[in-house]
């Protein structure tokens, strides 16, 4: 099946390729995220087998037949369940939870919301090409598919105010064309402690291409984008000059220059979730569409506190199956 | 004979078994007081079943029918298999109580009430247009009428406790009064409540005080004209200690895996009667055990399926409702074969129900009760204490045989209780668990030749990195196919592994006539029910026999040749007729129902009823 | 002859029925071809049935043979039951198209290739160590190796296209191709052209052209020797169009509807292969539908429960994976008696399975994926014009009995196609809906004499407000109630309502022998398989009948007398035995089951070998 | 079963108590929910028999019993999946949702977080006692109970701060015992289009005593309470001494007075969720509890939208049967 991934020299992105046929339609946006993250694995100082990628059903979530680690393509929905349950118990793997839009905000958004409560030690990508692709094209958003010939009456959700909504510890969102930002987005995930959740816009190019063309597309691209640093202002547009400024609260976009400087900008702070949560709901038509670490912050995660009980309790009293048994009254009979 | 153990100088009767019920209102204590009474039993040497009878989930206004919390016991020299059909004792705290609990008490039969919660309000609301202590509708039975609350607080006046405080010591002071009528020890009690009160000694105080105030005036009253003795019943030799179903089934589980030498992971969301598997546990994790309170039931399911492919001992608890979310889990388990136990405490249903009544209508949807052609093993507890053993049979099976396994009891073996032989755990079944390290010929559906089921690889093994999933997979590799071939083969080595537990399965024990007119074949809780009513009709000279099945699918080898011993099947169940459906399917037997569905058990008067009928001809086809 | 039609001046053979197959990569148009070539056939007067089949979910490769889309097509001068078990054509568009497809072609059938397609590249990808077209492997088969690529790239040429949108029209070279072979009128394809295309004209012209280029290049490369003729069939006299199983089922719940003159709510969430009957609703607004896509299927049914409650005609759809997910809520449907149809489009299973792949694996979950006793009616449909009617029936039944339903179809159903005799509205059954506004009288559970049903009260009339739920309820006034004798009531009316729906029930339609040797009893889409088989078994002198159920909960009344009537029963399933398991605890009967398991039909041959074996006695018991 | 409440004077509290006991625990705050509900629906000019309530399963969830209108004790946390159906075809309808802790936000997350994105125009009583009342006794907060005896490892959901997320557009939190304040965040909901969420401060008196007792004892209220009204500055305490004022992004708490004036304070504004989203992630141990209306934004709802798309289908094309079953290719066999 595989050769042993301890022990060797070093590891590169080929170990990481599975055996498996790729599927997916030519052209489709999961190729590219599937390569960097390939890229990026064998660089984390873990051991080959200690990984773990655990899906849903959906294109995107065939993600772990194709990477050579241990996998598990569950159902529609369920993949933070079933992480969950797997690195409660086993705290020492490094387990990746790959979704979908609809597998993680539709049918999936409850143990979506609620890994992020709970702050388990994973991390997610959730790739978000805006349609359910295997399905072969429903949508929530606001446009003509077979399910809404006559345009969806539904308001989708923003994927990273949820997020920040259920209080997760890192949010970021990147973009399956930015293989640089998207690479050092997934390794930030990895290295962050706790529920790390990553937006992926993601091209569907069979039924809902051009979706984030104003994000990947060279001419629009940096008027469309504010790419998010932390402790430096919210600048962005081709030439940089422009900005968010906050008024009463109210976000808008200045001009700089004009004695509008950087210094009455926004500044980002990945450790002020409420920030985050303002640039969030920043976005199309009136705003760019903000990509990097929205938020990081620290907070006990449950599988470590979970184990740290365990530990305690068995610290305290060596498990004894007929002290057990004979708790309470009990009585004999000669 | 043990200091504090109530003799009185008065006549004492002997009495092979009482059924007793404690009945009041839900804040009267009567679930504590009917449990110490038990405890008391059992150290008295006699056998013993109970039936906790709960009111709905919300407690209702004090005094009001929907109120009513009651607790029944039967104590015996005999061997014991039910709490009893009819009461030889009702002792109830109000008018409510008395309202809802009358009808069971035997004619002739000892009624302790509480005088003074018989007033005008009280009365009112459990709709007595007038006192029934006043219009003679209790002269059939004994009727002792008893001041409890003053008496209660006369016994507690000096200790400064509010009144509210006296009235809730009421309890013991009732459990005084029978502990002096049937001679049960009550240290054990003054030992519990010094434990329960531990933070508090002024109630320590006054429950010792109440509990004895009942006993020593139940002596000096005269009131009781004769006090009963029970003898001890001969019950092998042994320690024990009297269980309930869901603890009994939360020890099985750590037993099995700490014999397997792996952490056991409970994934479950609370729903009653099953909530108290979760509690128990949690409060175990010394023994490697990791409880996860989950969102809901599909996320119990899925952590537990998620730890099983890590490598732990998986379980998920649940009733009715919970079942049918975790169908879809249950499918994904079976087609990567990983092991899983998944419990239904079944209540009675459909839709909400009787969320506190017990029923065994699940069986059909654990077996059914998911898309496509997803066998699953079955297995069910007979009486609480057997909770234990059927739960360590499920996790040995399921670790075995790389499968989910549904292991069902219900709320009446839930809550109830009985003495248990404990166990020594070094003679327990083993539970071997072997994860394949070996890299070498290895495929991720390589099949043992015996069980059919594939190596157990957990995540972290170098060398053995591989994919599994819910879409077909082939043969052995495991990697997705399509190919029609494969899928029928898949579908049917799937369906062969789950018949070949048939080898696990134990001869079927036949209790009665060897061979002759009539079987009776039950599942789950009936257990004593059945038991007791062929045990009677055997002794009465018909040729009656009973079997009880604790492995529902498959079915034991030896069930096909039993029921060809017999000219007539009866199946009592607590639904409209669901194993009898499995059998008549299975072996073309012409098996009939006995249906009994009113959110508690048979009555074994009720079944020897049903029997005579049918041994009697008057009944010849359903 | 109508303008258009291919004839030439060649031989014409004539020929009861033909069996085609059209296969190609997932880009190559397969489904769109072989929709057309129906369309020409229906319209040239044929009987006819259909069987897509589509390769896994995401696109594969191109060239794969995960790639591989099909489409078979059965038109005849007779009655046609099923899209026919082996080939007369196989039209194959690459290499991985032959290799999956040529083994159902027949010996001296028709294969026509695209030859230039067999380069090395595609030859890889199909896992052929050296062409197929060399190595004599293709002796046994009329083959044609025709320049598909090249010759319609020269009739395209002045047009300007890239070579990709020049390469996505071979199809329909190909179809121009066999519309000659077997004289078909093109017009309605060039007509479908002309409306598909119509924001494109430079498409339209491209395909017309490829398309008469196919005809053209027949009738005079004299390629072909011999062309055929196949009669119209003689057809009950009317008007007809082709129609898919999920479009019938979509228009029969629209009909349904219309007639009760209620709006039509469908809470629904994605699932292949039920996904396109809420694509077709959600397109019939002006019918006043509602079509609510859901963020799972529990809201998908909640809603549609909710939208019964307020007076809607409420279904929902899902395929066995989302099946499960919908059991909770089917049980508070029942237990609070609102109309509701819950529609299962069922696929290979287990777990995710294969979902382009069809199935008969979920009628026991019908049964019984629920806990508690939970009693709910199920139909299915037979053909997919079938699925009109049932659907239909679905509604009525429902919206009489105030219950949900569950009606089955299958992936061979939902896309596959038959002539569908178009109905009158006029005569369509009506469907009364007469929502209850009188307040005397009123209880919520008051009961219909005859149907046992309850009122439907919607919100907003005044004077009746009322609260329903999932606890047990009270006989008559419907308030929450855990009186023991009160829960053995409800569960026995609520088991007494679905069993009454007896009486909806048509006389069972016996097809062959009225009693003898052996009775083939089928549910679902093995209608046509099974019912051809039969027919051809009876016209040799075979004492064999088929009996073809649409009603499985609860089984028709005359069910009983005519296996009685029948030496041996087989029913053959694509499952591993479910309808069997009903029948035999039903009847007592022993009948058999006759399974497969492949995510495809039962060929006609296989049902007629697995007959003649157990009337020839070569195989007593199974 | 009850008398008509159309064509009727005056409705009063009386017409909305149902024949049936009450049944919870006595001393339960529901009780009180239950009370001011009563007193709000006859004043809101809606017959009687346009209300229905629909509630899941938990104590709270027995509410619909005890209100005399139209009411659904459904199943457990689905309660937002049926009304959804229900307002969507009977838009006409007055539809109130009923819920607890455990029923919205444990098992019911991802209706409830669906139904706030679509906007439906319903109304949503949280009873969040932090406790699961009816199973006697389980909870998500850091406590012991009898499923964490060693006190729990889980963090919970801010229900306010989970509705921000999936971007709510009607927001408020109130208390059972805080009559008048819960009778207008009623009001200020039922008025409301779309669908307003209301989480209400409840006590459990048996499994849960003093959850809330900071806010609800005199002794403590005043500082421990921070009450939100539109336009004006965030100011608590019993001597409406203290503020929350914002610095570099970061709420702090400042003693008014000393050079500090209530015009540095933030200004509470219901249109601005961020805001909102800020204010919701103070609360105790820094901050106090904010109650009140904390965002109310106007956006479209699914029920209009979608009956609009079907009258305007309807004007469009009159429904025809015969026209729809002729559809496509159709021939006649003579
Ligand atoms: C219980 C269940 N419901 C529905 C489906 C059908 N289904 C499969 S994938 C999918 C949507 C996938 O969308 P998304 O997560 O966005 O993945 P994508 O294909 O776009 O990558 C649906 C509805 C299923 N497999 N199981
Ligand atoms: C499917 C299902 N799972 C679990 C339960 C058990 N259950 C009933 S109510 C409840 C929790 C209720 O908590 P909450 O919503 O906070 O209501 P409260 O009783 O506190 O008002 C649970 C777990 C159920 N009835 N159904
Ligand atoms: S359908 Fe879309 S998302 Fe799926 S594989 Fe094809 S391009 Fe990718
Ligand atoms: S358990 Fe708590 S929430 Fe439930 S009724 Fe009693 S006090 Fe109220
Ligand atoms: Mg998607
Ligand atoms: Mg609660």
């Amino acid at each position: 099946m595989s050769t042993p991934g301890v022990g060797e020299a070093k590891l590169g992105k080929k170990d990481f390729v599975s055996d498996q046929d790729v599927r997916w339609c030519p052209g489709c946006g999961d190729y590219a995220i599937l390569s960097q993250v390939q890229k990026v694995l064998p660089e984390l100082g873990v051991p080959r087998e200690r990984f773990v990628f655990i899906s849903g059903i959906g294109c995107s979530s065939r993600f772990p037949y194709y990477v050579n680690t241990y996998g598990f393509h569950s159902i529609h929905g369920r993949a933070p369940a079933i992480a969950t349950g797997l690195k409660a118990s086993r705290p020492e793997l490094s387990v990746w939870i790959v979704t979908g839009d609809g597998d993680a905000l539709s049918i999936g958004g409850n143990h979506l919301i609620h890994i992020l409560r709970r702050n388990l030690d994973v991390n997610i990508l959730l790739f978000n090409n805006k349609i359910y692709g295997l399905t072969k094209g429903q949508s929530e958003v606001g446009k003509v598919t077979k399910s809404t010939p006559v345009g969806s009456v539904d308001h989708p959700f923003d994927p990273i105010a949820l997020a920040l909504g259920a209080e997760a510890s890192f949010v970021a969102r990147s973009v399956d064309v930015e293989t640089r930002h998207l690479q050092e987005v997934v390794r930030r995930a990895h290295e962050h402690k706790g529920t790390s959740f990553v937006e992926i816009l993601q091209n569907c190019n069979v039924f809902n291409d051009g979706a984030f063309a104003n994000v990947t597309e060279k001419a629009t691209k940096a008027d469309h984008t504010l790419v998010l640093e932390h402790g430096k202002p919210l600048v962005f547009g081709k030439d940089r000059d422009r900005g968010i400024r906050l008024r009463n609260f109210q976000p808008e976009v200045v001009q700089l220059g004009n004695g509008v400087s950087e210094a009455d900008l926004l500044v980002h702070d990945e450790t002020n979730p409420a920030l985050a949560y303002l640039i969030a709901r920043l976005g199309p038509p009136n705003f760019a569409t903000p990509i990097g670490v929205f938020s990081a912050v620290e907070r006990p995660c449950y599988d470590e506190t979970l184990n740290q009980q365990v530990e305690a309790a068995r610290a305290k009293t060596a498990p004894d199956l007929r002290a057990l048994f004979n708790r309470g009254d009990t009585w004999t009979v000669d | 004979m043990p200091d504090g153990v109530a003799t009185g100088a008065r006549r004492v009767e002997e009495r092979d078994s009482i059924v007793i019920r404690f009945a009041g209102d839900s804040g009267d204590g009567m679930q504590v007081t009917g449990t110490q009474f038990t405890t008391e039993s059992a150290l008295a040497g006699n056998d013993l079943a109970t039936l906790p009878d709960f009111p709905a989930e919300i407690r209702a206004p004090a005094g009001t029918l929907a109120g009513v919390s009651a607790f029944q016991l039967n104590f015996s020299s005999l061997p014991v298999f039910t709490p009893g059909d009819d009461l030889d004792v009702l002792v109830a705290m109000n008018p409510a109580a008395l309202k809802t609990n009358l009808e069971d008490l035997k004619p002739g039969g000892i009624l302790i009430i509480d005088r003074e919660s018989f007033h005008d309000q009280n009365l009112k609301k459990a709709d007595y247009a007038r006192s029934p202590l006043e219009d003679g509708s209790l002269d059939r039975y004994q009727l002792f009428q008893v001041d409890v609350t003053k008496l209660t607080t006369a016994a507690l006046k000096d200790l400064g406790l509010s009144s509210r405080s006296v009235f809730r010591c009421r309890n013991f002071f009732c459990l005084g009064m029978t502990s002096w009528l049937y001679h049960r020890p009550i240290e054990p009690t003054e030992q519990w409540i010094r434990e329960k009160f531990r933070k508090t000694p002024e109630l320590v105080e006054a429950n010792i005080r109440a509990l004895r105030a009942g006993l020593h005036f139940s002596e000096n009253a005269e009131l009781f004209a004769v006090s009963y003795a029970v003898k001890p019943a001969v019950i092998a030799p042994g320690r024990y200690r009297n269980i309930t179903g869901n603890t009994a089934t939360a020890l099985g589980f750590v037993a099995a895996a700490q014999k397997a030498k792996r952490p056991l992971f409970l994934g479950s969301y609370p729903i009653t009667p099953a909530s108290d598997v979760l509690h128990e546990l949690s409060g175990l994790k010394q023994y490697d055990v990791y409880t996860f309170q989950a969102e809901d039931e599909i996320a119990g399911i899925g952590a537990a399926l998620g730890a099983a492919f890590g490598g732990a001992i998986a379980i998920t608890t649940t009733s009715g409702p919970g079942m049918n979310l975790k169908a879809e889990t249950i499918g994904l388990a079976l087609a990567v074969e990983l092991p899983l136990v998944i419990t239904d405490i079944q209540r009675a249903g459909p839709s909400t129900g009787m969320p506190t009544k017990t029923e065994q209508a699940d069986l059909l949807m654990a077996m059914h009760g998911r898309h496509g052609e997803a066998p699953v093993p079955i297995l069910a507890a007979a009486t609480p204490a057997d909770c234990f053993t059927m739960a360590y049979e499920a996790v040995r099976i399921a670790v075995k045989y790389m499968t989910p396994v549904i292991l069902l009891t219900d709320g009446f073996l839930a809550n109830g209780a009985e003495p248990w032989p404990i166990p020594d755990p070094d003679t327990l079944p083993e539970v071997p668990v072997a994860f394949r390290t070996d890299p070498s010929g290895f495929f991720p559906y390589l099949r043992d030749e015996e069980t059919l089921s594939r190596p157990w690889v957990i995540p972290g093994t170098a060398g053995l990195e591989h994919r599994i999933g819910g879409l077909e997979k082939e043969y052995l590799t495991g990697n997705v196919s399509y190919a029609p071939t494969n899928h029928e083969q898949m579908m049917r080595v799937r369906a062969r592994k789950v018949a070949g537990i048939v080898r696990e399965i134990p001869p079927t024990e036949v209790f009665g006539a060897p061979e002759g007119e009539l079987l009776l074949v039950g599942w789950g809780g009936t257990f004593g029910s059945i038991r007791q009513a062929v045990g009677q009709l055997h002794a009465a000279g018909h040729r009656v026999a009973h079997v009880h099945l604790r492995h529902l699918n498959p079915f034991p080898a030896d069930l096909e040749g039993i029921l060809e011993r017999y000219r007539r099947i009866l199946v009592p169940e607590i639904n409209l007729g669901q194993l009898v459906r499995l059998l008549r399917t299975e072996y073309l037997v012409d098996a009939i129902g006995f249906n009994k569905v009113q959110g508690r058990p048979f009555k074994v008067s009720e079944i020897v009823g049903r029997c005579l009928k049918l041994l009697n001809g008057e009944e010849e086809r359903s």
